[in-house]
């Protein structure tokens, strides 16, 4: 399978966000919904996006954007999935069982942004303490020890 | 079975590379579960970042891979060359190849001389390390540190090179592969060094993709995967290197990788060197405060542990919105537990070295 | 007077060793710097030859610390018989033709029986400092010096039964040129085993810096840890002393003062040649240690038994 | 070891497999055999290591040790670059290599020093400041209302937030400095025996005569019109330039001794010949004196002028003749814009400025565009000139034909023309597309040569014409330009000429002037800065208001604005701090703390703290220091006996980089920051 027909494949799979590729890595993106992650994430290893590379979220405001990056090696392609998730009842599919990968990468982030992966194996927090209050990477964490800048540049 | 006995290796241990605590389950020798305990050096740069300006994140970038500064500078550039649609003079980006594979010399230095540590050939350390501090007074001379560069910026690099330079770096160039070789008959040719490395900490190449492992550890697995081949970015295109690959993927393989990529690096070295012309080293016109336009944007690069990648999101602001480092040693390290199974705990730390960790960039 | 006459030996030999473990640490961080593309210390005296001098207050006055939760008596006094039976064995060394502290006729019995005690010292003291780094410290160690003890043995039996006697002086008297090649395979052995004996690279599987950290010696600090390392340099040079008096024909071909010279500086020679072995070579694994003792040395060492056995009749 | 391509020279020296049996293990013992002929071969090796600190006495040029300050305001001068004209190249150019030339003079064409005058009139010394920049740009309060300031794009301010008001300063310091005018307005003596003949009396003649009364000549100057100035005068529009400030500004000049005779045409009145015979030298200042016509179809039509003509009669007439007329302006240069706005001025109901460049080559400055657009001028970018659309020999209309590129790849002007056809209707039509020399009567009866585009031929570096003794500069010797660069030329005429006329050498030993380059800056985002901070904002009047008459445009700064303005000049490249506290901006880690006073006479740095526990030794703050003061020693022996010291104060910083508290010891040397002596590799 080639980019054009992975396009295609995509676009017919995901009809309401058609996702924009180039040859180049990184330019791929797929939104899709956060109910259907995990079956986009299946379907994508399937067709040959046999590495994780990244799991990381960033704090919108009003919620979650979860972002994945996946890569084929043989199509020379990356593409990013993206999924929203709301702030209060934080929960999405691990996508463990499909790529290994995601284990300790899906614990930094339930770690830092307290986004809870369901499925997942051994849900820890692994760079902080385990009695750590808070998700530091939040945009409302709070804590005295942040210094922060004056605001003049 | 006997009664299992739990070991608590670290986090203060000559051969974790940093701070990392192992708490391995022993039977007898045998290792049968050894699980990580990492974030001791996390210092939440990922955070301090969104609390910085673009050009006051890149001296935070030099502490995620300590060993190896410059990828982290330049991974972090190139993502905000990306954001920012910055584009950088050739000379610049001939330079940074340079640089980058010093470092990553430097940094196999490094992971090559802790393999003879680990198994306590202390002297193979230091001469590594005698080639490792011929790079750092290269890097010395270049930007004035010998550990924390600062010295790729978005839009180029700070300084050009100075008089004489690349003189010197030609001479290092010539001299370090016959090192090596030297290197390569005292260490890997040695039967003790064979015994304790061969065979100890097989990696499948399906494990190797499955957890997201790159640079010389699924190499040494034989998966042929290298960003600067594979993707290729900045002026890679125009050199002609190999990748070595190893054949099991034990700790045997990854360390000849590391080895072998060294003599590779000279190559793309002396090729950048003969290439390289006069000109900026830096964009024009580039503003002090750098404000790119909102949206998010990831570049990779093939450092010395695998693809360090920086994902960064930006709300219009002089600061970034977020920061998330890719580390290639943090999915190397989780592979750790499958390895070390069923081995001794000699093998463990052999194992440990053989990853080759930087705890700056695991923690972040 | 015999009691006095024990008393003063011992007080010899322990001034030998440590003068000889002062000296011999100031030449390993010589010899260890220059292969390592050092100078080493250069700083203190000629050479940096009084470094160890100036070492050696500092070890003193250091803080002693003892973990709350070591065994503190057996803690605190475990290293004195690490260092001690080293110290003994020095007395049946002939160092000179005609000439050792004590001349008894189970001499090289003595010699290879009483170090041994150090392994139950180094159980002790790996015991007693209640880590579980130490404590897999001293098992190793025990396994490893219980197992070279048989090779070594062996070693020595082969030279034994060509001189005849159990009583190093009539081995020295009984020794020829033509032993050395006769008997290599047993020096060889000597020597490898007692580097294991003496836990030095590449056996120094119980301290295992990388591994163990410093394996049963791990807790100990100041002059305690220095007793440590002062048996272990002890053990270098009665092993040495042992394996140029034994094997290497004592002062021959001098006689005499120039004798006693050539001995050292045999043993000077030997024990560069385990710190040369120690800073080149990776350390083994606890297995290959133990098939190398058992299939590799031992059988060798039998071997060499019925050479010396076979050559015997025609002498 | 696999490898992808069998081309690979492998650079395993050792086999990956051991043989089986006892060949294996006799390879096994070899290569411990090998390991140690290795180590044994290494250590008879001179080792790598030095004995330290003996033989540690060098580090890189670059080292980022212990940071220090240089110098500090309030207790060092800023220097002033003054000297004589002739020796004034080679300053600039040991001030450029010693990377001490501050950007504004450096890519001034006459290397005018604002850095000083900024220093003397935030130090309230505004006579000063006049006199040092009239040294070298003859007339600061004329060029302070016209010049295209390269100064102000090269401000290092403009990489921060906004360039210091540089030209205006130079307009401010002339109102102040004419308070006292009377007083410091003295002949300059004449001390030598030689005259020197001036011809025309613009700004680069000016500035040759006042260099060569500097060094003591008698200068005689002669000039075509009633009024001096020359293209100052006839071609600059007088709500830019008001002539009363002009002619006042030279009247201080004749004060100081310029025997200056208006209404004497040289060739017309008295021959050339006439004042070689009566000077030592003569200097052709004459300046262009005719538009170019394009020779299009219609071009002799009534209605069609040249851009010169156009407005010396609206600024010496008040009144083109275009009243109530729609006036077409070909060109897109600065004459063409000002030739654009004085049409508005004298009456003009619809003004369009017709280009062959598009709007983002066009080579007029941008704000004189948009100065002009805010009055009313139409702009129609991208046509060339096709033909003058006449009937009855009156002009009707303009057609223009779309021009698709100016610029060749090689950057040669080479026009491209499309097909497409426009007409426009106009009453009037104003070629501002260049001018040239009229020089027929000046020259008649010498050997002066002309060149090809009606210029005189000089030598390009030393001014000297074909005849001996007979110099020329200013724009008819280089083309149509800019007031700045004529004065440039006219600094360079007088060198020469002191030179001929002392009896030297022209060549020897002269320093051609610099080129200093300098990167470009982006335009500095400064939605995050403070007002304070902020440029001086000249107050303009309204355009509605300034479209119907010549009165000023700029209404120039009050004192206390100007005070405000100067002190914001970062004193680039003096190697003294001024307390900018950008190096506090910048530290990632909030390391620096930096507080100043702004008082007059006694502005000083009050505090200068540099906190060692936080620096990271990054070197951001040395990097972006403008002035250089702040750098790195090459100290890296860092150490304290207690946290507090630390903790560096103002008065640590100044130390003199040798010994410090880091060591305890004062007096030690560190080692220098020298070339690095490498060992070999």
């Amino acid at each position: 399978m080639n980019i054009d027909e992975l396009r295609e494949h995509l676009c017919s799979t995901y009809p309401d966000l058609c996702p924009l590729f180039s040859v180049e890595y990184g330019d791929g993106m797929l939104m899709v919904d956060s109910s259907r992650l995990h079956e986009a994430a299946s379907d994508l290893r399937d067709l040959g996006f046999d590495r994780l590379g990244m799991v990381t979220a960033v704090d919108t405001g009003d919620e979650f954007e979860l972002v994945y990056r996946v890569q084929s090696r043989e199509m020379h392609a990356g593409i990013f999935v993206k999924t929203r998730v709301a702030r209060d009842v934080a929960s999405i599919a691990s996508v463990n069982d499909l790529w290994p990968a995601a284990n300790w990468q899906e614990r930094e982030v339930f770690d830092m942004f307290g986004i809870v992966f369901e499925g997942h194996p051994d849900l820890r927090r692994i760079l902080l303490t385990d009695d750590w209050v808070g998700y530091p990477l939040r945009k409302d964490y709070e804590d005295e020890r942040i210094i922060r800048r004056p605001d003049y540049i | 079975m006997t009664e299992q006995t739990i070991v608590n290796i670290g986090p203060s241990h000559p051969s974790t590379h940093g701070v990392c605590r192992v708490i391995v389950t022993l039977d007898g020798e045998t290792v049968v579960h050894a699980e990580p305990v990492i974030g001791h050096l996390h210092r939440g740069i990922e955070k301090m970042a969104e609390n910085r300006t673009y050009l006051q994140v890149v001296p935070l970038t030099d502490r995620l891979d300590y060993v190896g500064s410059m990828y982290a500078n330049w991974a972090y550039c190139r993502s905000v060359e990306r954001l920012a649609g910055i584009r950088v003079p050739e000379r610049a980006e001939y330079i940074r190849v340079i640089v980058c594979e010093l470092q990553r010399i430097a940094s196999h230095m490094m992971g090559i001389g802790s393999t003879g540590a680990d198994t306590g050939a202390t002297s193979a350390f230091m001469y590594t390390f005698a080639q490792r501090d011929h790079v750092v007074e290269l890097f010395e001379a270049l930007c004035g540190a010998r550990l924390t560069y600062n010295y790729v910026r978005p839009g180029g690099v700070s300084m050009d090179l100075p008089d004489g330079w690349v003189e010197q770096c030609r001479a290092f160039t010539a001299q370090h592969p016959p090192v090596m070789m030297e290197i390569d008959r005292l260490l890997f040719g040695n039967v003790i060094a064979r015994a304790r490395l061969k065979g100890v900490g097989v990696l499948t190449p399906e494990d190797a993709v499955g957890w997201g492992t790159s640079g010389p550890v699924a190499r040494g697995s034989g998966v042929d995967w290298d960003l600067r081949r594979d993707d290729p970015y900045s002026v890679y295109p125009r050199f002609d290197f190999q990748i070595p690959l190893g054949e099991i993927g034990d700790c045997y393989d990854r360390a000849r990788v590391r080895l072998w990529e060294c003599v590779e690096s000279c190559k793309i070295i002396n090729q950048a060197l003969d290439q390289i012309e006069p000109g900026s080293v830096h964009a024009e016109g580039l503003p002090r405060l750098l404000a790119p336009r909102p949206g998010d944007a990831y570049d990779h690069i093939e450092s010395a542990r695998g693809s360090l990648g920086v994902y960064l999101v930006s709300d219009g602001s002089p600061r970034p919105y977020r920061m998330k480092v890719r580390s290639p040693a943090f999915c190397n390290l989780a592979v750790l537990p499958l390895l070390a199974e069923g081995h001794t705990l000699s093998d463990l730390i052999v194992i440990i070295g053989s990853l080759d960790p930087v705890f700056g960039e695991v923690d972040r | 007077m015999t009691l006095l006459w024990g008393f003063l030996w011992g007080v010899a030999g322990m001034t030998v060793i440590a003068v000889g473990a002062i000296l011999g640490v100031w030449w390993e961080r010589k010899v260890a710097a220059r292969i390592q593309m050092r100078y080493g210390p250069q700083q203190i005296g000629p050479f940096g030859s009084l470094q160890m001098i100036a070492d050696v207050p500092k070890l003193l006055f250091k803080e002693d610390i003892i973990p709350d939760s070591a065994d503190k008596p057996i803690f605190k006094y475990a290293p004195l018989f690490v260092f001690g039976p080293i110290a003994v064995s020095m007395v049946v060394i002939p160092f000179s033709a005609g000439w050792a502290p004590l001349n008894t006729s189970v001499g090289v019995l003595f010699f290879l029986a009483v170090p041994s005690i150090e392994v139950i010292a180094i159980l002790l003291s790996a015991w007693a400092s209640h880590n579980t780094l130490s404590t897999l410290g001293g098992i190793r160690a025990t396994a490893q010096m219980i197992s070279y003890e048989v090779p070594r043995s062996l070693a020595v039996l082969a030279i034994v039964l060509l001189a005849g006697s159990l009583r190093p002086l009539d081995v020295v008297d009984a020794w020829r040129w033509w032993w050395l090649p006769l008997t290599f395979i047993a020096f060889l052995i000597y020597f490898i085993a007692s580097i294991a004996e003496m836990n030095r690279g590449p056996f120094d599987i119980p301290e295992a810096e990388s591994e163990l950290v410093a394996g049963y010696f791990a807790d100990y600090s100041g002059m305690r840890w220095a007793s440590f390392m002062m048996a272990e340099y002890g053990g270098m040079i009665s092993a040495s002393l042992f394996g140029a008096a034994l094997f290497l024909g004592a002062g021959w071909p001098f006689t005499g003062a120039l004798g006693v010279v050539a001995l050292i500086v045999k043993t000077i020679a030997l024990m560069t040649i385990v710190m040369w072995v120690k800073w080149t070579l990776p350390r083994l694994r606890q297995d290959h240690l133990m098939s190398f003792c058992w299939k590799v040395l031992t059988p060798l060492a039998l071997v060499q038994l019925v050479i010396v056995g076979v050559v015997l009749p025609w002498l | 070891m696999a490898v992808e391509r069998d081309d690979i020279i492998t650079p395993a020296s050792v086999s990956n497999e051991y043989s089986p049996g006892v060949k294996g293990f006799l390879e096994g013992v070899r290569s411990l055999v090998t390991g140690l002929g290795i180590t044994a071969r290494i250590s008879t090796e001179k080792p790598v290591t030095i004995c330290y600190p003996a033989e540690k006495w060098s580090v890189s040029p670059r080292w980022r040790g212990a940071l220090r300050l240089r110098g500090v305001l309030g207790r060092d001068e800023i220097p002033l670059i003054r000297d004589a004209s002739e020796l004034y190249n080679s300053v600039i150019e040991d001030l450029y290599k010693a990377e001490r030339l501050p950007p504004c003079v450096g890519n001034c064409p006459a290397n005018v020093d604002a850095r000083g005058q900024g220093f003397l009139i935030a130090e309230d010394r505004i006579p000063e400041a006049y006199e040092l920049v009239r040294d070298r740009n003859i007339l600061p309060g004329v060029l302070g209302r016209i010049c295209h300031h390269p100064c102000e794009s090269a401000c290092r301010r403009n990489y921060y937030d906004e360039p210091v008001a540089i030209r205006p300063l130079h307009r401010f310091a002339y109102e102040e400095f004419q308070k006292v005018a009377a007083e410091r307005l003295k002949p300059l003596p004449v001390t030598q025996d030689k005259s020197v003949a001036v011809v025309g009396s613009g700004p680069s003649g000016l500035t040759a005569a006042y260099d060569l009364m500097k060094h003591g000549y008698r200068v005689v100057m002669y000039e075509r019109e009633e009024r001096p100035g020359g293209a100052l005068g006839s071609g600059v529009p007088a709500y830019r330039l008001p002539r009363d400030i002009l002619y006042k500004e030279i009247d201080g000049l004749v004060a100081l001794g310029i025997e200056l005779h208006c209404g004497v045409e040289i060739g017309k009145s008295m021959p050339l010949a006439a004042l070689q015979r009566e000077h030592a030298a003569v200097l052709l200042a004459v300046g262009l004196q005719e538009s170019r016509i394009l020779p299009i179809p219609g071009h002799d039509a009534e209605g069609v002028a040249g851009a010169l003509e156009f407005l010396w009669a609206a600024n010496n007439k008040g009144e083109t003749g275009v009243r109530g007329k729609k006036v077409f302006v070909i060109g897109g240069g600065n004459v063409a814009v000002d030739v654009a706005r004085c049409a508005l001025r004298t009456g003009a109901t619809e003004v369009r400025l017709a280009s062959l460049e598009s709007t983002e080559e066009l080579p007029a400055h941008p704000w004189e565009i948009e100065e002009a657009l805010d009055e009313g001028v139409i702009a129609t970018c991208s046509v060339g000139p096709e033909e003058v659309l006449t009937q009855d020999g009156h002009v009707t209309g303009m057609r223009v034909r779309e021009c698709l590129s100016v610029f060749d790849e090689t950057g040669r002007f080479s026009p491209k023309f499309g097909t497409g056809l426009s007409d426009f209707e106009c009453d009037v039509v104003v070629f501002s597309i260049g001018q040239a020399a009229k020089l027929d009567t000046l020259i008649a009866g010498t050997e002066l040569l002309v060149s090809g585009r009606g210029q005189l031929v000089v030598d390009g570096t030393h001014f000297t014409t074909s005849v001996d003794g007979v110099f020329a500069c200013g724009e008819v010797v280089t083309g149509p330009g800019s007031a700045i660069g004529s004065i440039a030329t006219g600094h360079e005429v007088a060198t020469s000429m002191i030179r001929y006329l002392q009896g030297n050498s022209l060549t020897d030993n002269r320093t051609p002037r610099p080129v200093p380059v300098y990167s470009k800056y982006a335009v500095a985002d400064v939605t995050g800065v403070e007002r304070s901070r902020l440029r001086s904002v000249m107050p303009m009047s309204r355009p509605e208001d300034r479209a119907k008459d010549f009165r000023p445009v700029e209404l120039g700064l009050t004192h206390q604005e100007a005070m405000i303005e100067a002190a914001r000049c970062l004193r680039c490249q003096s190697e003294i701090c001024v307390g900018c506290t950008f190096c506090a901006r910048t530290c990632p880690d909030y390391a620096i703390q930096v507080e100043r006073v702004d008082e007059p006479g006694g502005r000083c740095l009050t505090r200068y703290d540099l906190d060692l526990t936080k620096c990271a030794f990054c070197g951001l703050c040395a990097e972006q220091c403008p002035t250089n003061a702040l750098t790195h020693t090459g100290q890296y022996e860092l150490s304290f006996f207690h946290r507090d010291l630390m903790v560096f104060d103002k008065g640590e910083m100044l130390r003199s980089g040798e010994g410090t508290r880091a060591t305890g010891r004062d007096g030690i040397t560190p080692p220098r920051c020298s070339a690095p002596k490498r060992r070999e590799l």
